[in-house]
């Protein structure tokens, strides 16, 4: 397959949420993780960003949302774009002002609080929040969250990560960053993790750019995907196309339609990928 | 037993403990929000004494408005403090955090000696003539009897202030994880500097009252190594605690005084007894009496 | 030979800062006073300070490194810091004037069968603690008679540290031969804090005369503390807890103090030029001079006489200032007479004056008010030698 | 065919944190050479279960036997000893130590050195034995495939990187039973392809016993021996894979009402 | 601690895995201590005494400081007690000389032996007690071992000190500070030897995981009690092995010597040097000793400029020492070894290298 160039700025349409233009991440000076990565996110659309372990997506959200200063990463190249406006230098608090909001892989449930606590958190970034009809519309969608009273850090998996979700969604987004929501959850929440993640796209008109590893799951509630390896993307295209698309269902959805059972494999040397 | 000497020790280790208590929860509401042990507490407090003494007797100021200057003076410098040194350490390991605020505490305590010497400087009458009550037998100081009701007040706020406010709920956050505290939008900057700016505030309250009561010099910085054993008592990161903490390490001295002036004569106990005590409660309660747990899960 | 050199230990910015920057200065100014009149008889002393902030093992480096430049003689501060040189000023035959009046450094033969140390070169100017400690038992035993007070009480109240305890068993000893009680000493820290629980145990003891063995800070938030818990008893400082800026920070009323020098103004022969030795120096920021400044000019003014003998007879090396300060009886440096009181230093006794002067001081309308009450003059005895 | 032996033999445990019982009366057992997976909802007391072999957990009720002896009453540290490994849900690795040194610290139980020869090194034997730690483990290395890595500290891997590196260092342990924690989380199609051939191979060509929580019901139906299922703490079902997944209780609890294929549109929404 | 690129050259190529674990990583790095040590053996007798005084401090420094590494930087346990146990050996040493008569070279190691007793049972509490609550524990033990020292008499002189001869073998003397130096360099080179060896083995890695993830380091068959104290006991062996020879080389032991201020020092050591490195301790302490030379020349200097500092000097230099280490925890907050480290990753980066 021939890598596909997103387009850049001048070529982007007026309903692009979000542009990634060739964006270049250095950890401590010397690490360079994303190497001139392009992608963009279409306003009311779901986008999943795809991706073997370690090629970056963590580190694109983290760019985007301008998380990396803690862990002594940069941007040392590129912009990003959010409705038109450069955010690449902007603040995260900003960021989340403006209506972009993280969903952090590992959840970053704050532990040693209420799951209520947690909530009115999530509205930080609007001080004028009705909190308790917001929450209760947060319990709506999940309502097994109402009846945990203990701190979020005893909560199970599934749990914190609809918590983490109710939590965005106190913010009132306009764009939500999801980085892999499925992640050790059982099957049955899994299913209706994604249910979420399309009920918030449907019902509240959120855009969203999901990083997944679930590739299959990811590719049926999106809209478009990207395929990154090794900082950049490799492929990219509605979703139809990418299930399509006989590279990604070797690596990512598992043989030719057909699923091939986990007992039969042995090793081999893998086939030359996209790089 | 000396029934009469043992109670007015008793009373006067509560009336202190609370002043220490209030100074503990200066360290606390640091700790709450920056997970930083303010080593410079000590150094904060003289600070707030010095200034206002020389509001009072340089500026002829009348003593509530040098309060209330000094007060705006500690918010700010708190500030400035947050601002100038702890902000570009942000995510540094914790020990390198505690070792800067060493750092500002040899220098401050440098800079107050030369600027207000070394001497001990005594606080004009602030209450008139009513200077000391008598309580139970035990003459107390005014200032002291203030500071009781000061330390309920500033309890009861900084209660509030962490459950139920959002900037309370933003400066838990961001102790707990200042990258999970930006990505919701609290701005990290903001919740350190306003977590430091209170807290100086306070301290400088706290060293206004030790100044008016013992007279102002830079020893009494020793309180803030003093409340060391009431905040681990109390937990570090227990409000409450830290003035259940001050409350026992005030009277823990007074009783060791009273042990050892009696009976032991050993000297000296009045200074060592809190820490002999903050040993043996920490192995039954690793976390303090109220402090919380770390949650350990794997 | 046209200079000498002599090390200065300070502290100008440790716990005893309260009278170190009073002290220092006295020494300081009087050396500099006559280098710039000519030095000794032509030789310049060239003086280095150290300010060690109170630390011993600071002055212990200090020494070590002046000891390896040629040192002739030291000005010393603290007790902790002269008693740990005492072997190594010996060994090394280097005289040192300190401003500690431990009497642990008046026996240089160990004649004392109770003498742990021998200091032979060891010398201040001035009655030791324990001497003066003595004096004010002994006043405090007549005050008690002449008030009608039976069965007296003495306290000893101050730090566990050398100075303070320096005079604690001798004092201790010598009330009890006085017919006084004697409590259980009251330990306080020597940094200034809130004292009302110490207070409680002296006011407890009932104690009527308290000793106070610490200085500065620490004795005006003892005054303090305890003038709030109602301790009545008559307060006496040891020379370095009484002076009239601690009175007027303490506002202390009647409060007992030795000295062994009269006061800056005073009219006496020798303070012209103490005041112009004051006048010449960089004492000068606001107030007047303490006793304890007068008392640095008379230390540095008997070693640079016995520097004098010494040229004369010699040379100007450690072991003749020794022997410089054997040369006279009851002797009074040139020029300070009536300031420094006559002293006798043998080479069996080191003890250079017994004369207490004991004062009384008070804070009254808002001004200092001291009045000399008493002078006592103590027996040479034997049994007190060193200790 | 003899019968099996029991590696791991749970009876009526019951585990509870204040008032929320974690887990109640599970017992079950693992046979020597299975691979035994450990399903159920979030919050079913997977990792409370694993936490109590592995000692981190100390169960109010019941007992443990590993290889017929009694398992509570040994320390946490002594569990290793004995041959128990495991890896964690969310990792705990020594993120600044290097891939090597991380894995060494599994080889900690084996080595007889000492700090006192640990400083001697040269003489005290400290450096031979380091040597042949090094050695061992490489093989380890080899054998998950992160020789690449090697010197990097753990702290700089991702995530999938982790995963595997925590793998081998409880490998390195050489544990008679290895414990599992979603050792598949969030990984690729290919990369849990990866991980289940480490973990067949690991069972057929060392003889380990396996005990595995995960969440991939494919993962868990193709590699597993035997099946069983917590909910709410309590042990619903136990089986052979392929009939766990029939069960109807299973399916309500665990599954969805289908099957774990994820076709259907409209099941999502 | 970031990441730091793996330091080998290219080039470098390891063949056995006994040489994949030296003394240092790089033969470029092996070459420069041992010049480095040669040069300053050799020189030392032609420094003159200022220079030797100050190396045999920074030496003296540098071994307690190497033990509180053990205890900070690698088990990650912060002791705000550093000093006490220095002083303990100080005073131990003396004690046993004193007392018993031991020999000076012997009573050095076996005060070190019993301050690693005294370590270990203060280090207790961290069977039990983590992070800062350890932390302020240990400032405990500061204050219960210091009034220990000026209560008990017949163990420290109490407040008046213990005099410390100087030690003796055989008839020569260390009695001048150029023997004294060997002796201290000796005792350094043993020390970072040794605790880089530790580092490197068993032990060593084994308190590196407690400090990493305690939890899973117990699963993996670490004995956490165990390790959490011995990291006690092994950082006060070496602060018990510098205070004797501090003591023995002031030939005076005070209880003031052994504030919470030097506890301060050493922590501030380390850090500065670079947690968690032997030889960030050394550079550390070269800088917490020197630092105040410096200011002191520094303020002395500007005193003539300006006269108005001649009264604030003491002050300024005292300021500046705080000043020095906001500004360097500001800057360097990884430490001197760190900042080496980095300009050995550009040299090997070179052309790549920004
Ligand atoms: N703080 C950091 N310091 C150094 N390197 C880092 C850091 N964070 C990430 N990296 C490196 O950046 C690369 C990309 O990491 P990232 O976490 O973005 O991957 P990912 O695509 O999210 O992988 P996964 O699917 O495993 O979560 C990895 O090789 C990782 O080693
Ligand atoms: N240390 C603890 N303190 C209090 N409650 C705990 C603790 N550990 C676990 N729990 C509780 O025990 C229950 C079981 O948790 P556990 O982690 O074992 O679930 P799990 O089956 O592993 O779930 P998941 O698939 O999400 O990992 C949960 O309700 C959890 O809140
Ligand atoms: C003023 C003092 C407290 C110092 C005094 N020279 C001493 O003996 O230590
Ligand atoms: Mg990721
Ligand atoms: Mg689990």
């Amino acid at each position: 397959m021939k890598p596909q160039i997103a387009a850049t700025g001048e070529a982007m349409a007026t309903d692009t949420i979000l542009s990634v233009n060739n964006i270049e991440v250095v950890f401590n000076e010397v690490i360079l993780v994303l190497r001139g990565l392009n992608l963009n996110v279409q306003r009311g659309k779901i986008t999943a960003l795809l991706g073997t372990n370690g090629a970056g997506k963590s580190t694109t959200l983290k760019a985007i949302t301008n998380l990396l200063a803690s862990e002594d990463g940069e941007v040392t190249r590129g912009s990003i774009q959010y409705e038109g406006e450069d955010i690449t230098e902007i603040g995260p608090e900003a960021l989340v002002r403006k209506g972009v909001f993280l969903v952090m892989e590992g959840r970053g449930i704050l532990q040693d609080m209420t799951v209520i606590e947690n909530l009115r958190l999530g509205a930080y970034s609007r001080p004028k929040a009705k909190l308790k009809e917001e929450i209760e519309e947060v319990f709506r969608f999940f309502p097994r969250l109402k009846e945990r009273t203990g701190l979020a850090g005893y909560l199970s998996g599934g749990e914190q990560q609809m918590l983490a979700i109710g939590r965005a969604m106190m913010a009132k987004p306009k764009l939500i960053l999801m980085d892999e929501p499925s992640m050790g959850l059982s099957p049955l929440l899994v299913k209706e993790v994604f249910g979420i993640i399309k009920r918030l796209n449907r019902e509240l008109g959120i855009s969203i750019l999901l990083v997944e590893q679930n590739a299959n799951m990811a590719l049926h509630v999106a809209d478009e995907g990207y395929i990154m390896e090794n900082g950049k993307i490799v492929l990219d295209g509605s979703a139809q196309e990418l299930m399509d698309n006989e590279d990604v269902k070797e690596f990512y959805l598992g043989g030719g339609g057909e699923r091939r059972s986990f007992k039969d494999i042995k090793s081999y040397k893998r086939r030359k990928r996209w790089l | 037993m000396k029934w009469e000497l043992f109670f007015q020790l008793l009373i006067n280790g509560l009336i202190v403990g609370m002043l220490y208590g209030v100074v503990a929860m200066c360290f606390v509401l640091i700790y709450k929000s920056t997970q930083v042990v303010n080593f410079a507490q000590g150094e904060f407090l003289v600070l707030g004494a010095w200034v206002c003494l020389a509001l009072v007797t340089n500026m002829q100021l009348p003593f509530f408005l040098a309060f209330i200057f000094t007060l705006i003076f500690m918010v700010a410098f708190g500030i400035i403090v947050q601002t100038v040194i702890l902000r570009p350490l942000i995510g540094e390991p914790i020990i390198s955090v505690i070792m800067v605020t060493i750092g500002l505490s040899i220098f401050m305590q440098a800079l107050m000696n030369w600027i207000f010497g070394n001497d001990a400087k005594r606080f004009p009458d602030v209450f008139g003539t009513t200077d000391v009550i008598n309580i139970a037998g035990l003459n107390v100081e005014v200032a002291y009897l203030l500071s009781l009701v000061l330390s309920v007040v500033i309890m009861a706020v900084f209660f509030w202030f962490f459950r139920f406010t959002r900037h309370g709920l933003a400066m838990r956050a961001t102790a707990f994880d200042q990258q999970i505290a930006q990505s919701l939008g609290i701005s990290v900057k903001q919740t350190f500097a306003m977590a430091w700016a209170i807290s100086a505030m306070v301290s400088g309250v706290a060293g206004i009252v030790i100044g008016i009561v013992n007279s102002v010099s830079n020893s009494l910085a020793f309180v803030g190594i003093k409340v060391f054993p009431a905040v681990i008592l109390g937990g570090l990161d227990s409000i409450v605690g830290a003035v259940v903490g001050g409350i026992i390490v005030g009277v823990l001295e007074n009783l060791a005084e009273f042990a050892d002036g009696q009976y032991l004569h050993l000297g000296n106990l009045y200074t060592i007894a809190p820490f002999y005590v903050l040993i043996i409660i920490l192995m039954i309660k690793p976390y303090g009496l109220f402090g919380t747990k770390d949650i350990e899960r794997i | 030979q046209d200079s000498v050199f002599v090390g200065h230990l300070v502290d100008y910015t440790g716990p005893t800062a309260f009278v170190g920057k009073a002290y220092g200065p006295g020494v300081y100014d009087a050396i500099q006073y006559v280098n710039a009149n000519g030095g000794i008889d032509g030789t310049q002393i060239e003086l280095t300070q150290v300010d060690y902030a109170y630390k011993v093992p600071e002055a212990l480096a200090a020494y070590k490194a002046w000891a390896g430049r040629g040192m002739v003689a030291m000005q010393g501060w603290g007790t902790a810091d002269t008693e740990a040189l005492i072997s190594f000023v010996a060994k090394d035959k280097i005289p040192v004037y300190s401003a500690s009046y431990s009497a642990h450094l008046t026996d240089p033969q160990g004649s004392n069968p109770a003498t742990k140390k021998p200091a032979p070169y060891n010398f201040f100017y001035g009655p030791s603690y324990s001497d003066t400690c003595r004096a004010l038992a002994q006043w405090a035993a007549t005050d008690a008679e002449s008030k009608g007070i039976e069965n007296p009480t003495f306290l000893h109240a101050g730090d566990n540290h050398p100075y303070p305890n320096a005079p604690k068993e001798a004092c201790k000893s010598y009330a009890e031969e006085l017919g006084m009680t004697v409590a259980e000493p009251v330990v306080v820290p020597m940094a200034p804090g809130d004292f009302k629980a110490q207070c409680l145990t002296i006011k407890e003891s009932g104690a009527q005369y308290v000793y106070l063995a610490n200085l500065g800070g620490s004795v005006v938030a003892l005054l303090k503390s305890c003038g709030t818990v109602g301790v009545e008893a008559n307060y006496m400082g040891n020379v370095w807890a009484g002076d009239y800026v601690t009175i007027e920070a303490s506002q202390a009323e009647n409060m007992i103090f030795p000295s062994s020098t009269p006061f800056y103004g005073q009219d006496v022969p020798g303070m012209d030029l103490v005041t112009e030795i004051a006048e010449s120096g960089e004492f000068s920021d606001g107030g007047k001079p303490t006793h304890h400044y007068i008392r640095g000019i008379c230390s540095a003014y008997y070693m640079m006489d016995a520097m004098k003998w010494a040229k004369a007879n010699g040379g100007i090396t450690g072991e003749n200032i020794k022997k410089g300060m054997y040369a006279k009886q009851d002797w009074v440096p040139e020029g300070l007479e009536g300031v420094c009181l006559p002293s006798t230093w043998t080479d069996k006794d080191h003890r250079g004056l017994m004369t207490v002067a004991i004062n009384q001081g008070s804070y009254e309308d808002g001004e200092v008010k001291i009045e000399r009450i008493d002078e006592t003059t103590l027996p040479r005895r034997d049994d007190w030698l060193g200790l | 065919m003899t019968e099996p032996t029991k590696m791991l033999d749970v009876t009526d445990i019951s585990l509870r944190f204040g008032g929320v019982k974690a887990l109640t009366d599970i017992s079950f057992h693992v046979d020597e050479g299975e691979i035994f997976s450990l399903i159920g909802p979030n919050g079913a007391g997977k990792t409370s279960m694993l936490n109590c072999i592995s000692g981190r957990y100390k169960p109010q009720e019941g007992s443990i036997l590993f290889d017929g002896k009694d398992l509570l009453s040994r320390s946490i540290n002594d569990r290793a000893k004995i041959g128990i490994g495991r890896t964690f849900q969310n990792l705990a690795l020594f993120s600044h130590m290097s891939v090597i040194d991380n894995i060494l610290v599994g080889r900690h139980h084996m080595m007889k050195n000492n700090f006192l020869t640990g400083m001697l090194y040269w003489v005290g034997g400290a450096q031979k034995e380091e040597a042949a730690a090094r050695a061992e483990i490489e093989d380890i290395i080899d054998f998950l495939e992160i020789q690449h890595v090697r010197n990097e500290p753990a702290g700089s891997l991702s995530y999938g990187l982790r995963k595997r590196v925590e793998l081998a260092r409880a490998i390195a342990i050489k544990p008679k039973l290895i414990l599992l924690d979603e050792p598949m989380a969030g990984m690729n199609l290919e990369e849990k392809e990866d991980m289940a051939r480490y973990i067949i191979e690991l069972n057929e060509q060392y003889g380990i016993t396996v005990v595995m929580i995960e969440h991939d019901m494919g993962v868990v139906v193709d590699i597993s021996h035997r099946v069983a299922v917590l909910d709410f703490g309590q042990k619903i079902a136990e089986g052979l894979p392929e009939e766990v997944v029939e069960d109807e209780q299973v399916k309500t609890a665990y599954l969805g009402i289908d099957d774990f294929s994820m076709d259907d549109e409209k099941e999502v929404g | 601690m970031s990441y730091v690129p793996n330091p080998r050259p290219a080039g470098d190529f390891r063949t056995t895995y006994k040489d994949d674990n030296r003394l240092f990583k790089t033969h470029f790095e092996t070459r420069s201590a041992l010049v480095l040590l040669a040069v300053v053996i050799v020189a030392a007798p032609f420094i003159g005494n200022y220079w030797l005084t100050q190396l045999i401090l920074i030496g003296i420094y540098a071994i307690a400081a190497i033990g509180l590494n053990i205890l900070v930087g690698t088990t990650g346990q912060i002791s705000l007690g550093h000093a006490a146990f220095f002083g303990f050996g100080a005073f131990a040493s003396a004690w046993l000389a004193n007392s018993f008569g031991v020999p000076v070279l012997i009573a050095m190691p076996a005060a070190a032996v019993l301050t690693t007793a005294v370590g270990m049972i203060f280090g207790v509490p961290a069977a039990r007690i983590k992070g800062l609550y350890l932390a302020i524990a240990t400032l405990a033990s500061q204050f219960i071992l210091t009034d220990f020292f000026s209560r008990a008499d017949w163990f420290s002189g109490g407040v008046y000190g213990a005099l410390a001869e100087r030690p003796s073998i055989f008839g020569f003397a260390f009695d001048s500070d150029l023997r004294y130096f060997y002796l201290v360099m000796f005792w350094l080179v043993v020390t970072a030897v040794a605790v880089t060896n530790l580092l490197r083995s068993r032990d060593g890695r084994a308190f590196v995981a407690v400090r990493d993830h305690y939890l899973s380091a117990e699963v993996m068959g670490v004995n956490l009690t165990k390790y959490r104290i011995l990291s006690f006991g092994i950082s006060s062996f070496f602060a018990g092995l510098a205070g004797a020879l501090f003591g023995h080389y002031l030939e005076y032991v005070s209880v003031e010597g052994f504030t919470i201020l030097l506890s301060i020092q050493f922590l501030a050591m380390i850090i500065i040097g670079g947690l968690g490195s032997v030889y960030g301790a050394i550079l550390g302490a070269a800088f917490i000793l020197l630092l105040p030379q410096v200011m002191e020349s520094l303020t002395t200097m500007a005193a003539y400029v300006f006269p108005a500092m001649e009264s604030g000097k003491s002050y300024v230099k005292q300021m500046s020492i705080g000043a020095a280490i906001i500004l360097f925890l500001i800057f360097e907050p990884e430490g001197l070894i760190h900042r080496w480290q980095q300009i050995r990753a550009s040299w090997k980066l070179f052309p790549f290298s920004r």
